[in-house]
């Protein structure tokens, strides 16, 4: 029953927040999301066997719909856990970095928080199918909410964009889930939604034709979610009049649910389908990183620019996820880890800046760092993360997805032929150079140079009087443990990679064979394959 | 086949676990485990630099905590030195595991293995000598230069003196491709930092990220070089790849193979400033000069060079690829050369003939003297150190002065005697004084060079020569306009002891053209700065021993070390033959053509920039009078206008098409076609408005409309499927 | 009518085929006048002809099939039609009433 | 041909329906009555009237009794009766407060006296029963006259309570337009009935059921008998509020009184699926149908009845979308919606008993629940004694009455699928039994769609919480009665809580028997390969271990 308790806290927290008072709401939202995060780091400690790419040991159910198989299974492996552990430390970070923007319906704020909270859990936690699904879908509500009353200026049609362009990609993920489901039913007449059982039944029970459309079906929804490039369209706009919170649990948490879907989901069920798609979705990614990482270069201003930067960045991570090599696939795990720290971490810089200046326009701001050095130390730092700086947590997933995508060739002798090669990377790569570039140029701006403020302080007075100068302790302490995370997983991501493996392996476990006989097909002859899967490609 | 000491690691399994192995590996083993210790004091430097900026310390504290941490670092690398000698075998230390994971076994192509560990042979040694041994001095150096920013900069910038050196030594100590990459980039993070030093001026700014930028260039073409020898030989530590290039991989491969040459060639290009990538490094003279010394001029740039040679027996695996180090290198040479004669900035000349010497060295491992270029990074290292510390007391003392134009004299000048004399062996070195150290090193290139038999390397050597005459040229007209002559000096445009007060924003400041030498004293250097110029051209003078032992046939450290390094291991290098040209072999060649460069170059510039200084603007003059040849001073001062080019078509285009994409990515992808599939529904609702109007009849006769479509829809699929009833 | 005469391996008579025609046709003139006129009695009348033809159709096929069910469901149809037009007057009074008109188009109030 | 049964235990059956007509009788006559105290009392009695019925079904109802009596699926017609009725106390109690409003007003302030000439409010809930009534009669008819019956006693009752509903001139229109497009739609499943007959011979289900299989034995079911069945599901369109005969449901819905309007986009609906499955029980859904997606021989209804029903479905759910996107009033926006939920659920008749039945009751549990949510909220507000209907009414009431937003809200969330509320689950259920019948590309249609609803949606989300209070919503206040409000809530929390439930709920429907086997068993004809054919009978027989 332990397991429970993690997504107990946040809506206990929820309820109680909604009865408190409103001043008391940001602090019973800041203990429960500690709580949640202590929780989840003695459950990760004391059931170490998630690094091992096992689950919680005793993997409870509560059946829902007992007789249709939907039942309420919670447990991690090592992938699920990082995403929890990305989730419960970002969460009262992203709190605590709403106290002195949010002064309207403060109640309501913290308690979606908190349901936004659990549904996210619920979502990396679950091992039902369905029940990702009711996580992964219900985040849009209290994201809805957290958009559209405490946005910016345009946040009514943010809002409904993003809710309305998520929901249409989820309902064919929706579709394609239960059609494998009901296929499973079909062969062997039991209902389950199982995410083990489906997984294992869908990548070899079903034809070449059914798997290539599972996999287009799952993947609109997280094409969408994550998102990839031409289905982007509501994810500035939200980033950008999103509150800072809501920014940082989209930016950090919410797109990982989508590659999380490719990664758990996606991949797994359906291997030759995904083999078909993969040129397709890995020149898509490409064109993410290089078609937004020129856009991003001619923004003005910062929380757009940060939010494009985010699709360019889950073009790495589809790029590695399509790598279908284990070192794609740590890389792109590495990544969704890195850049939910990163960026998440981002936003909350800019939302400082935005609570004293009360402006996100690069051209209004400048010279930071001679007023606040703290908060350009700190800025300075998670923009090179988010450049890929080695030594720093960005750099281990950007350098392992394109190095998976270069080495994903037919005849890679590593045991894991690729549908990819050499060239994907080296223009995927191109976006490190871009990613320095519109960064750089954006710390150049803001942090250096001469000081820049907006004209007129007559937007400040509100927040200048509480706020001081540089930043106050509260927002050194939101900060400071991203950046030392940073600089410890950029240093020592071993016992991630470590952890990530079993699981990665799990996911590629249909895919060497499946590969060659794709290439065969394409004429391209591994020669380091075994021979008998000859007839496994059928 | 290579010895090696490596201390392996327990495979942790907790977290908690591995952080404890970790630190128990760093701790020094009774053998040389304790070269990692090399790392560790930098380490300590940056976070008690750090501290001491959070602090907001207002003392020297931070430059000595750095002097006393790179001294330690250079004691344990002389240590090590002594311990090993010339030709010891490399050294491994595990220090703990990094990106670093395997799938199947740790064989070849199953695992990748970059973990933080030390790899030392005597090539690192090399680099880690002059590194840590530069790194103090300078650092030294920069307490007194730095110190009118004392509580305000100064503990940053010796925060990024200490990165820099830590990455620095991480790039040569790197066991594996990665670490290096690490090291690589962490460099290019300590350059950006430190150019931006002066961040309010926005030209300081700017030159950081252009570096940044320029150098992510250039790693991406090592990153790829570190994957196709990732996919070719499985394996990116130097150790096993050296072993597999040994054992079975030797000579020339496939395409992938050809092509890992190429890759690690435009990584060292974009490092050491060659030449489609080097426009960075003339404004990264925008940084305090001390940095300019240490990162600019004697340590990073050489990371290029090191590369090459750490990976030289790479450099096989296409006939080509030396020789296109080679002519890179010798092209780079001779074109910044012209550039560095026609600046009026002299720190920005020296850049360019640090350009413009990195060259020689480039082309010294393309033509197969990995020991000349190593020799020439060396002796390079301390004059150029040299050059620019004194150029750094000039300014220092003449508030920002870098104008030729501007200064005149100045070893007459109270204060400035070390200054200015310590500066002319500079630049005798640079120019190849005979028997200087410079051209003893810069020999060995282009004798080489000379007695190259394909790829046109003798025209290599003759370039080098034409180099070696316009080097000398632009070394003296420094020296000749700044120290001989006439005493006459104006100060700089801006002093920098208080680029923190906005003395720019508000013209309160008289202008400082005004501002004459009457009542301006110069700032002359006091112990630190001058010790160390002395120190360092003790050094320079030192360089020359390995030198002479070369001329003399002996066989000397500087040789044996690279010898025995992969710089050698198994390459081509090649001998020096007998070529004959003029009558001469090339030793010959080298000895009375350079020697006659080196003298004309310092002859001429003693003409113009000394003697008769109105000839220079009068040869200025006549040559822009006539329109055929007046785009040679034209072009040669503005840098042959790469930057212009660059901007025009590199970042002009991509900048458009930021612009364009962004529009299509408003109005296109996302007004047309998300916003139009959004409005679909709508439209077709809106289609379908008029047929609820209100009327009865009206709804009945839709009703029974429908009806009748149903109805003939299905009669429709009935007539052709023909199942069913 | 083709498919129609089908049916007839039952036995079905002519006049029985004729009916089932003329219930037909009842129907379709029930519609049509239910769809062109405007007077809402005259509807009302148009919606009873259409039941009256079902119910004609359900005497033909009773007889063609020799059962009394299609006979006795005429007589709950009859029943029905009766409620209805208890209803439908009702209705049509209290329209009147308010508006002094019988026209269908007179309420057309509520649209898009 | 036709069994005999004996008249007994066919009553005993149908108590449930003889206590709720007892009691329409009963509540008409009291709600004449001058006490106030008894008048009050009318949706008192009438609620106690359907809960009586409920404890009838519960304690007095079996399946083996009822199939004794002839009722040809004894278990979906217990579950539906049951479904009515704990949906239809929660309609009386929305209806509370609302009839004879100004009447009473009047009585209360003394500017009148109490006139029963006057007065509708016993007629009105004597209505609604016997609507309920003639509902719950559907699902248990043997014959084809009980069914007619059946629907007139469901629709006649409506036509009047729409009328009187409010005074208004736009419930008169709506009362005159729904009971006339009602008579047409009347007219053309009773000519569908007729020929049905002529094909068959027979009014009894069973029987036909017999001639149908037998049939398709010979080839397939004839044109007579097809035509009749296309135009009995045409006109029982008319109930549902499906394509193309929806076209009446926005003007009438809108017309009505909110609880009316929230009574008519229920009881009809479910009447009708009900007699669509009553009749579509006769030609069954083991013929073939044709080749799935994935090449297995998938059986279903006879490929013109299933060719006319795909068609319904994919417009109903599209044409009802795309309409709601466009409102600015509440009312029509639900009927729109109403409309494409009809759509969504012939998905479920499409794919037929078993898992199709299943998600087809879930899902009308689930719509009937959700539905109360919002109707009860929005009886529970009024604007100077009117009914509230347009968005900008609802403006930012979320300020003032966050209960009654919350409904909406949640309500909405469910209508449009919002794991984990009520309404997901069903479509959860609906999309399994939609691909499990082979018709994938139908789900895909019904997946875009409530993708397309969440706009609407979205809005009846938004406009109480998010947007600012404005002009028109300022007169806005609660209504006379607490009763609807209250409904409302139990619906709301129904509609969050019910999903932990699920399982036992869909436990129970799962045992219910749609299909009683043909008595002369015969092998279903075949054209196409045997083997899949008996998979697909081992199929049917996992949908329903023990029904069979």
């Amino acid at each position: 029953m332990i397991q429970y308790l993690l997504l107990l806290l946040p809506i206990i927290s929820a309820l109680v927040i909604a009865l408190s008072s409103q001043r008391a709401a940001k602090w019973i939202a800041l203990i429960g999301s500690t709580a949640a995060f202590i929780a989840a780091t003695l459950f990760a400690v004391q059931f170490p066997h998630w690094t091992t790419g096992n689950f919680w040991p005793d993997l409870n159910t509560t059946p829902i719909l007992g007789n249709f198989g939907v039942d309420l299974k919670i447990g991690v492996d090592s992938v699920s856990m990082l995403l929890v552990l990305l989730t419960v430390f970002l969460t009262p970070l992203a709190i605590a970095g709403s106290f002195s923007a949010i002064t309207t319906r403060v109640r309501e704020y913290y308690a979606w928080f908190m349901i936004l909270q659990a549904s996210m859990l619920l979502a990396f936690m679950s091992r039902d199918l369905i029940f990702f699904y009711v996580g992964y879908e219900f985040t849009l509500i209290p994201m809805f909410f957290l958009i559209s009353i405490w946005g910016g200026p345009m946040r009514g049609p943010a809002a409904i964009k993003f809710f309305i362009f998520t929901f249409l990609g989820s309902v064919f993920t929706l579709t394609a889930v239960i059609f494998v489901a009901v296929r499973h039913f079909d062969s062997t007449g039991t209902w389950t939604f199982a995410i083990a059982d489906l997984v294992k039944f869908s990548s070899t029970q079903l034809s070449a034709r059914e798997q290539f459309w599972v996999f287009v079906g799952l993947m609109t929804g997280f094409a969408i979610k994550t998102p990839f490039f031409p289905t982007h369209a509501w994810l500035p706009l939200a980033h950008d009049q999103a509150p800072t919170g809501g920014s940082v649990i989209l930016a950090g948490i919410l797109l990982k649910l989508g590659t999380y879907g490719v990664f758990r989901f996606a991949l797994p069920m359906a291997p030759i389908g995904a083999i078909e798609c993969t040129t397709f979705f890995a020149i898509l990614g490409i064109i993410a990183i290089l078609y937004m990482g020129l856009v991003c270069w001619v923004q003005t201003d910062i929380k757009k620019l940060i939010a494009y930067s985010s699709v360019s960045h889950m073009g790495f991570v589809v790029l590695g996820l399509f790598a279908l090599n284990p070192i794609g696939l740590q890389g792109a795990v590495m990544y969704m880890v890195n850049h939910g720290l990163s960026t998440g971490a981002l936003f909350l810089c800019i939302g400082m800046i935005y609570e004293r200046y009360h402006t996100k326009d690069m051209e209004q701001l400048g010279g930071l760092v001679s007023k606040m050095p703290v908060w350009s130390f700190f800025m300075i730092i998670f923009t090179l993360s988010s450049v890929g700086l080695p030594g720093l947590n960005g750099f281990v997933g950007e350098f392992l997805c394109l190095m998976g995508a270069f080495v994903a060739e037919h005849d890679q002798p590593a045991g894991y032929p690729g549908v990819l090669g050499p060239w994907y990377a080296v223009v995927a790569a191109i976006g490190l150079i871009l990613g320095a570039m519109y960064l750089l140029i954006m710390l150049r701006k803001i942090v250096w140079g001469t000081l820049r403020e907006p004209h007129g302080d007559g937007h400040t007075e509100h927040a200048a009087s509480e706020l001081p100068t540089d930043l106050n302790f509260r927002e050194i302490a939101i900060l400071a443990p991203i950046a030392v995370a940073c600089l410890v997983i950029g240093l020592y991501p071993k016992p991630l990679l470590n952890a990530v493996e079993p699981c990665v392996k799990e996911v590629l476990v249909n895919y060497p064979a499946a590969i060659d006989a794709f290439n065969a097909k394409r004429g391209l002859v591994n020669p380091s394959a075994p021979v008998k899967q000859a007839e496994t490609a059928k | 086949m290579i010895p090696m000491l490596s201390i392996t690691d327990t495979h942790a399994d907790s977290p908690a676990h591995a952080v404890v192995t970790a630190i128990v590996n760093a701790i020094p083993s009774p053998e040389l485990g304790w070269t990692g210790l090399i790392l560790l004091f930098p380490a300590i430097s940056v976070v008690l630099t750090g501290l001491c900026c959070a602090l907001r310390v207002k003392s020297k504290l931070p430059g000595w905590i750095t002097v006393l941490a790179l001294a330690g670092s250079f004691a344990l690398v002389l240590k090590l030195y002594f311990l090993r000698g010339d030709a010891g075998a490399p050294v491994v230390v595990h220090l703990w595991d990094w990106m670093n994971f395997s799938w199947g076994n740790q064989d070849k192509w199953h695992s990748l293995q970059a973990d933080v560990s030390v790899y030392v042979d005597s090539l690192t040694l090399f680099w880690l000598l002059f590194v840590t041994g530069l790194g103090t001095l300078i650092a030294i150096y920069a307490t007194e230069y730095m110190e009118a920013d004392v509580g305000k900069g100064y503990a940053r910038f010796f925060n990024g003196v200490s990165i820099f050196i830590l990455a620095m030594c991480t790039l040569v100590m790197a066991d594996n491709l990665i670490l290096m990459y690490l090291g690589w980039e962490g460099v290019g993070l300590a350059s950006y930092l430190l150019i931006g030093y002066y961040y309010k001026k926005p030209a300081a700014a700017a030159a950081g990220q252009k570096a940044f930028i320029v150098n992510r260039i250039g790693d991406l073409g090592l990153a790829v070089g570190i994957w196709l020898i990732w996919v070719n030989y499985g394996t990116i530590e130097f150790n096993t790849l050296f072993q597999v290039w040994n054992d079975a991989d030797r000579g020339v491969g496939g395409f992938d193979k050809a092509l890992i040459p190429y890759c690690l060639m435009l990584g060292a290009f974009g490092k050491s400033a060659q030449l489609p990538l080097y426009v960075w490094l003339p404004d990264a003279m925008e940084g305090p000069t001390p940095v300019s010394a240490l990162i600019h001029a004697a340590t990073m740039v050489t990371a290029g060079v090191y590369l090459i040679a750490r990976t030289y027996p790479l450099f096989t695996l296409h006939p080509d690829a030396l020789a296109t180090v080679a002519w890179v290198g010798g092209l780079t040479a001779i074109f910044s050369a012209t550039i560095g004669m026609a600046q009026y900035d002299f720190k920005r000349v020296f850049a360019y003939s640090t350009i413009s010497q990195l060259g020689y060295m480039f082309m010294g491992l393309g033509v197969g003297t990995t020991f000349g270029a190593a020799y020439h990074t060396l002796t390079h290292a301390f004059f150029k150190a040299l050059l620019f510390l004194t150029a750094g007391a000039i300014m220092h003392g003449f508030a920002g002065q870098l104008d030729l134009r501007k200064l005149s004299g100045l070893r007459k000048v109270p204060g400035f005697k070390i200054v200015s004399w310590t500066m002319l062996i500079g630049c005798l070195w640079l120019s190849a004084f005979p028997y200087s150290a410079g051209m003893l090193s810069k020999d060995v290139i282009l004798v080489q060079a000379l007695s190259g038999k394909d790829h046109g390397f003798v025209w290599l050597g003759w370039i080098g020569l034409i180099t070696a005459a316009m080097t000398a040229y632009y070394a003296f007209r420094v020296w000749f306009r700044v120290c001989a002559g006439p005493v006459f000096y104006m100060p700089g445009e801006e002093s920098h002891d208080d680029h923190d007060a906005h003395h720019d924003d508000h013209g309160a400041h008289a202008d400082p053209t005004s501002t004459t030498s009457h009542e301006f004293h110069p700032h002359a250097p006091r112990w630190a700065m001058n010790g160390v110029l002395l120190i360092i051209m003790l050094g320079a003078f030192a360089t020359g021993i390995p030198g002479y032992m070369e001329m003399r046939g002996e066989s000397n450290w500087a040789q044996v070390m690279m010898a025995h390094s992969s710089a050698f291991a198994g390459s081509v290098q090649a001998h020096v033959t007998d070529a004959v040209n003029f009558g001469m072999n090339p030793h010959q060649l080298v000895e009375v053509f350079g020697t006659a460069a080196s003298l004309g170059g310092i002859a001429i510039a003693m003409y113009f920039h000394l003697l008769q200084r109105k000839s220079a603007d009068k040869l200025r003059a006549w040559l822009l009078a006539h329109n055929s040849i007046r785009w040679i001073p034209v072009a040669m001062e503005n840098k042959w206008y790469v930057d212009e080019f660059y901007h025009a078509c590199v970042r002009g285009p991509a900048w458009i098409a930021g612009h364009i994409l962004h529009f299509t990515d408003k109005h296109v992808v996302d007004g047309l076609m998300v916003n139009g599939i959004g409005r679909i529904p709508a439209a077709l609702g809106r289609l379908f408005q008029p047929l609820y109007n209100g009327v009865l009849q009206g709804y009945a006769t839709t009703m029974a409309g429908g009806a009748a479509l149903v109805v003939a829809w299905v009669v429709y699929r009935w007539l052709t499927s023909g199942v069913g009833a | 009518m083709t498919h129609l005469l089908a049916v007839s391996q039952y036995g079905a008579s002519h006049a029985v085929t004729i009916t089932l025609a003329m219930s037909a046709l009842l129907f379709t003139i029930g519609l049509v006048g239910f769809l062109v006129r405007r007077n809402m009695i005259l509807m009302f009348l148009c919606t009873e002809i259409m039941f009256q033809a079902a119910a004609l159709a359900f005497i033909a096929f009773g007889r063609m099939r020799m059962d009394t069910g299609g006979q006795i469901f005429v007589i709950f149809i009859l029943t029905i039609a009766a409620a209805e037009a208890a209803l439908a007057l009702g209705l049509v009074i209290l329209l009147f009433r308010r508006k002094e008109t019988l026209s269908s188009e007179a309420w057309s109030e509520l649209h898009e | 041909m036709s069994s005999f049964i004996p008249m007994g235990p066919k009553i005993a059956v149908l108590t449930p329906e003889i206590i709720v007509f007892g009691g329409s009788v009963l509540v008409s006559i009291i709600g004449l009555s001058r006490s106030k105290t008894l008048r009050n009392s009318v949706p008192l009695l009438a609620a106690l009237t359907l809960l009586a019925s409920l404890v009838a079904i519960a304690f007095g109802y079996s399946n083996e009794a009822a199939e004794q009596a002839g009722v040809l699926m004894p278990h979906f017609n217990k579950i539906i009766k049951t479904i009515i009725l704990v949906i239809g106390i929660g309609l009386v109690a929305i209806s509370v407060g609302h009839i004879d409003r100004r009447m009473e007003d009047a009585v209360a302030r003394g500017a009148t006296t109490f006139d029963p000439m006057r007065v509708v409010r016993g007629e009105f809930y004597a209505f609604m029963l016997l609507s309920i009534c003639g509902a719950m009669l559907i699902p248990g008819s043997p014959d084809l006259i009980w069914l007619f019956l059946a629907l007139e006693l469901t629709s006649l009752p409506t036509y009047i309570m729409v009328a009187m509903s409010r005074g208004t001139r736009r419930a008169q229109e709506a009362a005159v337009k729904y009971f006339f497009l009602g008579a047409m739609s009347t007219a053309i499943f009773l000519y569908g009935f007729a020929l049905i007959y002529g094909s068959t011979g027979s009014l009894q289900l069973s029987t036909i059921r017999e001639v149908f299989a037998d049939q398709v034995g010979r080839g397939g079911i004839d044109t007579l008998g097809t035509t009749g069945l296309i135009l009995c599901i045409l006109g029982f369109c008319y109930k549902l509020a499906a394509a193309p005969m929806h076209f009446y449901a926005p003007d009438v819905y809108e017309g009505a009184a909110n609880p009316v309007t929230g009574f008519l986009s229920f009881i009809p609906k479910i009447a009708g699926f009900a007699a669509l499955a009553v009749l579509l029980n006769t030609v069954g859904w083991s013929g073939h149908a044709g080749i799935s997606e994935t090449g297995t021989v998938i059986g279903g209804l006879p490929a013109p009845i299933l060719a006319t029903l795909w068609m319904i479905s994919a417009l109903t759910m599209t044409l009802g979308n795309i309409g709601a996107l466009l409102q600015k009033s509440v009312k029509r926006m639900l009927a729109y919606s109403s409309i494409s939920h009809s759509g969504y659920m012939v998905l479920a008749i499409i794919a037929g008993p078993g898992l199709g039945f299943e998600a087809l009751l879930f899902y009308l549990i689930s719509y009937g629940v959700t539905n109360l949510a919002i109707f009860g909220a929005l009886s529970g507000l009024q604007k100077r004694g009117e009914d509230v209907e347009s968005f900008e009414e609802l403006s930012g009431i979320g300020r003032r009455y966050p209960g009654l937003a919350a409904w909406l809200a949640i309500g909405s969330g469910s209508l449009m699928g919002m794991p984990p509320l009520l309404g997901f689950w069903a479509k959860l259920m609906l999309f399994m039994a939609g691909v499990q019948a082979g018709h994938t590309p139908l789900v895909i249609i019904a997946a875009l769609n409530s993708a397309v609803s969440v706009w609407y949606y979205l809005r009846l989300i938004g406009v109480p919480t998010l947007s600012p209070p404005g002009t028109s919503s300022e007169g806005v206040l609660k209504g006379p009665s607490s009763w609807p409000r209250f409904a409302g809530a139990v619906a709301a929390f129904v509609v969050i809580l019910l999903p932990l439930f699920a399982s036992r709920i869909l436990g129970n429907s799962a045992e219910f028997a749609p299909v009683r086997p043909a008595s002369s068993a015969k092998p279903v004809p075949t054209t196409t390969q045997e083997t899949p054919r008996e998979e697909n009978a081992q199929l049917a027989l996992h949908c329903s271990p023990t029904r069979l």
